[in-house]
């Protein structure tokens, strides 16, 4: 049985210049998500480059992608559940502007559940999600969108969050095709539900893939073309973190950071060097030299191949 | 379609008419939630004809299925072979349906009243029905959650009716009214826009009542009237629905249902 | 890097008849779940052979396995969504003892999301799970559990269901390894959340794989061993249902039973033929038959390959 | 172990000796939630020791990880690789921990209370702290939803206080009035149960307050004393905690932590 032939679907698949200009805007909630590895810096480079202002930038783990864009002056709002340069130390950028009596940057502040279940609740467009955390903490004091709610079954009380609905989202990814079919492996992290609570996402993938790869195993998509706007084809482009099976983090990066982070003309040095200073990921990757990137290759872990068998 | 391609006089059943007009129906849609029985044949007659670039999305937890044969149920091995994304139930109902992602729910039903309530729980008293019929599955929260919903049924005085004995699956609600409870309560659907039967295609008008804007080759109005249970309205250009065409029967009885299941 | 060489961790593997012996008990809330493909005929089978009374049967959609155990006299009451024989038409055995005044057996119903919901909100130890379903509609009238709860944020009132929580669950899956670590592919259904809000859990397979099959791909794990207390191999398990790769639903039983199911004698002879005359599924299969079995195994469609990269 | 495998002296750094303590405190546990930091290397360290079966959590969305290299983070691809299972972190937290099946949850903090309330927020006023710590992670839900909490961290004056100055996770409730709490609010966890620092090994008593039970070699009641803000309690049998053994200090110096991140 065959289908008629189909009009070919609209390529989504933009550059990252066209897709950042687009569809983030000045004033945007704007969610780079990817939990450690994954992490769009090649994303958040572009708006840094395309000076973005006012932003509220959401993310489970501001790291150092958002140190740098916090430095670099796009955002006036973080929604956060833990804030550091992941096993080595702190987010200096973002203590200057969060610190003493002057901070400038301000704060919604959850736990890691708590934030997963506000992108829950925007993709599943409901009012509330519940969840037992915040019980005897001052995170509730701290931030009074942490409410409670209280079940109609028994007298139980919980907490509850509200949604978070960016009005872009960001996700990078092993592949996708060009009408923005994406896969994952490894981490998972929220993507999948900070992607469907957007109002508009960008993919980021190391390939893009024929359709029919995608369609060769289904299980592995997080997120259908449906709700994507752009796919952008950046290799690499999670570096410094990293992406499973592709790279490894580049460690030397987030140690090195430490330093630059601390020092306010050092790190605006390294914005001028490595983001205002190149035109985008290509001339980045150049600058960074094949020898570092090559060092950075995991030896082979296959999946294996399962069948879907063929239903004719 | 080309007019000169329409069959005519008996050459097709009724249930291919009702099956080809709820295929029609479908053009210019993008994403469609099928339901079980009649829906999915017509859904998948719309993807070989009008729509070839419909999304199907099965409860079961399909996205952008492409069967390579007639599912035989909305949970069959070939809706999965070949999809875009298969999740979840969780996600499914979640991040597709209840998310506000599916232009069309495509609904079968038992019992209907004017408005587009449906009921495909009970024949009777809820506590001793006369007959039990299988409940929501899916198309309660379809029928609130899709932008619209289509159904498509066989139509008789016992299936549209005055007054449903149960209410599965809320209506349009039309006017004003309908409005504020949509807003109140977050509704994302506009509820149903489209019946089909095997005598005529019916919208709704501003009152969220349905309207008999086309009537299927070789029926009347007579027969519409004998075959539900309240005075129906009529649009004052009523139309003829075209004949399906010969591609239309191919489909269905060589590759869709060459057991004839749907169209006997 | 090497671990020490750990303990041996104790087998799960077990045959069905112990299995349903010593972990479903009479008064029991068992849910099989499995949503069209992957439903455990086998484990519901042996469990009328073994005679098992009052229980509580929860599951979306009562198919044909439900008829057959509920002709059988096993359940005293029905915790579903949607009732038929998918494609086919009624449930006879069922309709016989839910219709008219006499109706004998308990029935408590849902919407599709409701039960998924209920079965999340039971994974996921929360009071209750909140949803847009049941607007205007009777559901709620028909069934009490199902109540409003108002949003902590603003005015909206939504639907609410509890917790699901079966005392065992019963899944069918592809494969899993000796300690319970199971892989499904294909649809998902609800099983990972049946799973997870139960006390017990079975996992039957097509196939029982090493461990290193398993960590090879751990995307595809939908259940952890950690939840699960017995595993039982039981190739063609799911027949007449289906089993994603491994073989097709076999439709002419479905059909044949519309005849079967009308007939109460009909019925009693098929449970003594099929059920009660064999002593599992090996004689079961022995029956049905190498052709009819070959008849269903489908062409193959492989997944491909994907790459974990490993790091050392 | 074997005392004739321990070492003595100065040829073992404190943060070693806490390392190798908190790891110990995992013999006979079976499912550990792994936090940032130190409970990194402490819970690599049972694995490869007292707790080979150990299964590790990793809030990244890892069951049963295992890493083939001491991870950066706990989100490093090494525990991914080789895993029984990843998910998302809505069913990591969800399913797994909210659920129940966490035996311990193993965490690092910046402030602690004798009651092991804990602060990993801000040092100062939330709205202008002296310094911005990370905040919770998955910590305040670990601290409510785990079995059991585990917690290591270095003492001083300034980390063990008498007043934290920010409830980010909650502590041992201990006595009646945290029975009720915890069953008003369907808690599953007991809360911190153990405290391993670079001085000792602290229990909790039946009211909820920190006991210590163990003095690593070399430190002393005083040093203990000068080391927090408030007068500890002490168990009558005070145990010395035997040195690490050869093999515990190999694994640390030449496989986990070659580069003395956790260790200098």
């Amino acid at each position: 049985m065959r289908y008629a032939p189909a009009v070919p679907q609209t390529s989504k698949v933009a550059t990252m210049r066209d897709a950042i200009a687009e569809l983030v805007r000045d004033g945007d909630t704007v969610a780079i998500e990817g939990f450690t590895h994954l992490i769009s810096f090649a994303a958040g480079h572009e708006i840094i480059r395309q000076r973005k202002r006012d932003l509220t930038l959401a993310r489970m783990t501001p790291d150092v992608i958002y140190d740098q864009m916090i430095a670099a002056g796009v955002a006036r709002k973080l929604v956060f559940s833990w804030l550091g340069n992941p096993g080595v130390g702190g987010l200096h950028a973002i203590r200057r502007v969060t610190e003493g009596v002057g901070a400038t940057l301000e704060l919604e502040e959850y736990s890691h559940f708590g934030m997963v279940a506000r992108y829950t609740a925007g993709a599943m467009n409901l009012p509330f999600f519940p969840l037992r955390s915040y019980f005897e903490t001052d995170l509730p004091v701290a931030n009074p969108l942490i409410r409670t709610v209280r079940s109609p079954y028994g007298d139980e009380t919980v907490y509850a969050v509200p949604p978070l609905r960016p009005d872009v989202t960001i996700i990078h990814a092993q592949r996708a095709d060009a009408a923005g079919d994406t896969q994952v492996w490894g981490l998972l992290g929220c993507q999948k539900e900070a992607a469907f609570a957007a109002e508009r996402v960008i993919v980021v993938v190391e390939e893009l893939v024929d359709e029919s790869v995608i369609r060769a195993d289904p299980n592995r998509t997080i997120v259908p073309g449906l709700i994507v706007d752009a796919v952008v084809v950046e290799p690499l482009g999670a570096h410094p973190s990293y992406a499973q099976g592709y790279y490894d983090r580049d460690n030397r990066f987030y140690l090195d950071w430490e330093a630059v982070s601390r020092d306010v003309a050092a790190l605006e040095a390294w914005l001028d060097e490595w983001v205002h200073g190149v035109s985008g990921r290509t001339e980045y990757l150049a600058k960074l030299g094949d020898a570092r990137v090559a060092g950075l290759r995991p030896g082979s872990a296959p999946s294996g191949s399962v069948d879907y068998g063929s239903y004719r | 379609m080309n007019a000169a391609e329409v069959v005519t006089g008996a050459a097709f059943s009724r249930s291919e008419m009702m099956i080809v007009a709820a295929a029609r129906e479908l053009a210019e849609q993008r994403v469609c939630f099928v339901g079980v029985g009649l829906p999915n044949i017509a859904v998948n007659l719309a993807k070989r004809t009008v729509a070839p670039d419909l999304q199907l999305v099965y409860e079961a937890g399909v996205f952008d299925a492409r069967p390579a044969r007639l599912p035989l149920s909305i949970g069959d091995p070939t809706i999965v072979t070949g999809a875009t994304a298969v999740t979840s139930m969780l996600e499914l109902f979640g991040y597709y349906l209840q998310r506000g992602l599916i232009d069309v729910g495509f609904l079968g039903a038992a019992q209907i009243d004017r408005f587009g309530n449906i009921n495909t729980t009970v024949i009777g008293d809820y506590r001793a029905p006369t007959t039990r019929l299988p409940g929501s599955g899916g198309a309660c929260e379809i029928a609130i959650n899709a932008r619209q919903v289509f159904v498509i049924m066989r139509q008789s005085k016992r299936s549209f009716v005055e007054r449903i004995d149960f209410r599965t699956s809320p209506g349009n609600l039309g006017g004003e009214d309908g409005e504020r409870i949509r807003r109140e309560q977050g509704w994302l659907g506009r509820g149903p826009s489209v019946v089909v039967t095997d005598l005529g295609v019916y919208h709704f008008d501003e009152r969220g009542e349905m309207r008999l804007d086309s009537l299927h080759p070789g029926a009347t109005l007579d027969a519409v009237r004998g075959a539900m249970a309240w005075e129906p309205r009529v649009a004052e250009s009523l139309m003829e629905t075209p004949g399906p065409t010969a591609d239309e029967l191919r489909l269905i009885r060589d590759e869709l249902d060459p057991d004839g299941v749907y169209t006997s």
